[in-house]
């Protein structure tokens, strides 16, 4: 067992280097296609993580009757707060929405007006975050009975049109991301079947001599593994080097969104070496056996 | 020069009596009503009966495209037989479990007539490849190899490529990787096309030596010198069917 | 030379098909490569024409004293507009501002308390607009120094992000569709090698009847080509389906950036169809040469 | 038994006076002090002077590994010689520009020691390939092929891709390859070395007939049989040397 596996391992090893030509190219292609899927699986993850963002910035804004009692405002937050597809709430006093809005216009550099005003023309609020954008309608309709909510922001349709957007976007995502993995399965499967197409005459010369079907399977399987090992390391080697300074640029551009992106690496990382190996030796097993059923 | 009789007419007996045959220790290579017709159409073996005793050397004679690939073909079971049984040291290729063909086919040397030869393989290496991709350990092989290669005469151009080797090396080179894994049966089909009259010779030597050390040899031929000097048995194809089988026998029919 | 044309064409032909897995693996891989192609392109345009879009917004508000009489606003208006960096100057008085704000005010859904106010505590201001966003620095430094002027809004940093940040895009985008572009060279240049590497033997035959070496480039050079405009028929057609819906999806949800993409289409089928052909017919040529040089 | 003279020894004369050769129209091939070196270092040929007048008929003879092929692939240019000067039809060959090559390759019909047919072709298609791509309007294409198999005897076979052929058969579909477009010199290596005596015979009377039409033959082979019946000019090799050269003469030496 222990010689089968070395001497498998041994002509693995020489064919790759004895066709070098078709093994650089295979290892090159997969080198290309790897790095096409891992940056369109980082891309998708930075996507992903951009629109859960996006998501969490819906929130239902319910003004509240300048008549209000404090008890009543208390008694709306907790009633919101222990509906389950509430996550947070937040109750804005008159006073705070007015020093909001002073902040806020002196941010945009425009000039100051409230200091003309005789009174608080603001009303107070309870800004209401949600677990899943898509619940809102519950939530609105809860709030906007009860009798100390002036108005609720009638924010129905742009919540719609995000969710619709990221739903879209993270559906194009996905397919894009599919397409672009088909794309480098097919092509490496490819590359790896001609490279065997082009030794159909020594596995022919081998079954005429005798060797057994695992004989000759298995040093084409492992050089395929081979290939996508190689091809893989390559990639990971290469990604390594480039995503320090991306990631630093991205932090510095993108520093608006703070995206969680902690075990991208690791899944890119994961991704790569498991696409590498397994259509290397997949790919490798199935051009092999069209010649072993004869 | 009498007509060759079938070295045991009970095997034959017993082959027409019940489908699957009866391994017996004596006759290495036997062939029962075999007929075999390409996919194209074209029938190259019509109803050929051939029994090989154990030990036997036998020319396969015959005008170009009488069968004798064909029927080499067919003993290591690279082709199967449309018609008829094909036994090989007992074993019945057509019920051969895909899995014991292997074994089969490591009792046989055989020298293809286009050689077949690796052409990114060294004449080394190419020899060697018989032995490795059967499971040889490696400190078998480089003796074995190194031998053969002597016995061939190919020791000066071990580390040569097939197309820096003339025909006649390429072909010795067949012969070589044939005869490296001390094979129970050769099979040789025209293994002196190229060869010049002295090597020829030498290598019929070899084979006779061989021989007698009780290894069968069945040999596909044109040189009707060889075949007429050594006075062995012949069978003559034509056409696909065994028209004369004879032992002693020269290259042409002696009427 | 008619005859030599023909047949050269029907070798080229013949060969495509009598090598149908070669020709076909070649023709996908060109497919797949080119939809590759096309995409990044096609996405790179709609960045550049949103990139523009951003950049156009970028303006100079300068904010004119009350005291200021109308021949002096005029006046500045002029010269500001004769300033070969800018594109359009647009006056906006106090009144003006004032309505804009408060519709901007009731657009939020806020209440309005200007109505509060005894008087109009907004400046008249004029808005510049500019060709090259690049060329700000200029423009606010000669409006600043004018009497009339108020303040110029800083907008410099945010500028400078803006500028820095479309900048980098612009050149992720480029180096993207660059390394995109010559995966897709490599790829189909190795694949048609690949293909020629499996006919050595024909070449040597052709070259041993003393075939010229025109009669055996040529033929090669047109399945190449053969190759080349089949993959961009097929990536085109297929293109052609897809852009549609896909056109219309980006029209519902995009429609804020009313972006101007009109002659993408044709330059995206001459990209392909260019890059087809371009490389099928040199991928085959550079193949063949190394046949022929002996 | 004359030894073979110099055809034009004023030629050869001439040859080492100047460094480029003049043509004649009396010799086809001149072989002047020619020595080939493989990149391996092997010494295939040595100090060769051959003249072939137009329309002679010359064995190459010598046993394997001795250059006869070597020599051969030197003829079309396949190699080019270390040393001396290769003269094929008034053309030095080493001085010959490399558009000028297919010109002459095209005066010469030659069978490879190893068939070199194309696998995915049919007969048919392999014997019109060499037609086709040297530019022969297709009308002329099929009658000239039909032709040649006709003579080889493979008019049954043109459908078939050399896999589905006997080895004496592809033998022949290289042959009427080589025939097929009325080449002025024949180069056949070995061409009956998987053939059987008859076609064999078949074969040469072939060669013959064509060589009394005036084209010049030269034919390496190791069938003594043959050589020795028809008492042509036998050049004989050894170690890439010329050892013998006689008119007339048999496959082995006469002492
Ligand atoms: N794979 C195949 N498909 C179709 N026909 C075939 C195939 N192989 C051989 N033939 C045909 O079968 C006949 C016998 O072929 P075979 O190779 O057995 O002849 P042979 O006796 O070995 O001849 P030779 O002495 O020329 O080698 C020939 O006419 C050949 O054309
Ligand atoms: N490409 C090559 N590179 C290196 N050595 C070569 C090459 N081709 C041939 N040789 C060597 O040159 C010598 C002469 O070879 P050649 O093919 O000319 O012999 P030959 O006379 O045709 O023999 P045969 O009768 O066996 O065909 C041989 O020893 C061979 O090993
Ligand atoms: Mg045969
Ligand atoms: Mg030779």
């Amino acid at each position: 067992m222990l010689v089968f596996a070395l001497f498998s391992i041994r002509r693995a090893w020489q064919g790759f280097w004895r066709n070098a030509l078709m093994s650089l190219a295979a290892t090159l292609t997969m080198v290309l296609m790897l790095t096409l899927l891992a940056g369109f699986f980082v891309l998708q993850n930075v996507l992903l993580a951009s629109l859960s963002y996006v998501e969490q910035k819906v929130e239902v804004v319910a003004y509240i009757e300048n008549t209000a009692t404090q008890e009543q405002v208390d008694a709306l937050v907790s009633q919101v707060q222990a509906m389950p597809e509430v996550a947070s709430v937040e109750y804005v006093s008159r006073d705070q929405a007015l020093a909001n809005f002073r902040a806020q216009l002196q941010a945009q550099g425009r000039p100051d007006l409230t200091a003309n005003l005789d009174q608080n023309p603001l009303y107070a609020s309870i800004n209401v975050k949600l677990h899943d954008p898509a619940q809102l309608n519950t939530v609105v309709s809860a709030i906007h009975d009860d009798p100390i909510v002036r108005s609720v922001i009638n924010i129905q349709a742009l919540v719609d049109r995000v969710l619709t957007f990221t739903g879209i976007v993270r559906t194009a995502g996905v397919v894009i991301l599919g397409i672009v993995g088909v794309i480098v399965l097919f092509i490496i499967v490819n590359t790896i079947r001609l490279a065997v197409v082009a030794r159909a005459e020594e596995i022919e010369i081998m079954r005429l001599v005798g060797a057994s079907d695992a004989f000759i399977r298995w040093p084409f399987v492992f050089e395929g593994a081979l290939v996508g090992l190689f091809g893989a390391l390559i990639t990971l080697g290469m990604l390594a080097l480039a995503a320090d300074p991306l990631s630093k640029a991205m932090v510095n551009f993108f520093n608006v969104l703070p995206i969680e992106l902690g075990s991208v690496g690791r899944d890119t990382a994961a991704l790569v070496l498991g696409t590498g190996l397994g259509v290397g030796v997949v790919g490798a097993w199935v051009s092999v056996r069209t010649y072993l059923i004869r | 020069m009498t007509s060759h009789e079938p070295a045991s007419p009970s095997l034959l007996g017993r082959l027409t009596g019940r489908s699957r045959p009866v391994r017996t220790s004596r006759d290495v290579v036997v062939l029962h009503d075999v007929s075999k017709r390409y996919p194209n159409g074209r029938l190259a073996l019509r109803d050929v009966d051939l029994v090989v005793p154990e030990g036997d050397f036998v020319f396969l004679v015959g005008p170009s495209g009488a069968g004798k690939s064909t029927l080499m073909r067919l003993l290591i079971r690279d082709e199967l037989a449309t018609q008829g049984h094909v036994v090989v040291d007992g074993n019945d290729l057509a019920q051969l479990k895909r899995r014991a063909v292997p074994k089969v086919r490591r009792k046989i040397g055989i020298v293809f007539q286009d050689f077949k030869l690796l052409p990114r393989k060294t004449v080394w290496e190419n020899v060697a490849f018989a032995l490795e991709v059967t499971g040889t350990p490696r400190s078998r092989i480089r003796p074995a190899v190194d031998r053969v290669l002597a016995l061939v005469g190919l020791t000066a151009q071990a580390e040569q490529v097939p197309n820096q080797l003339s025909g006649g090396e390429q072909q010795r080179t067949a012969i070589a990787r044939a005869l490296v894994h001390d094979p129970r049966i050769i099979i040789a089909d025209e293994p002196t096309g190229n060869l010049d009259p002295v090597i020829s010779w030498e290598l019929i030597q070899l084979l006779l030596r061989i021989n007698e050390l009780g290894v069968t040899i069945l040999m596909a031929t044109h040189d009707a010198e060889v075949v007429t000097a050594l006075r062995k048995r012949v069978v003559a194809l034509e056409e696909g069917r065994i028209i004369r089988d004879e032992l002693g026998a020269t290259y042409h029919r002696e009427d």
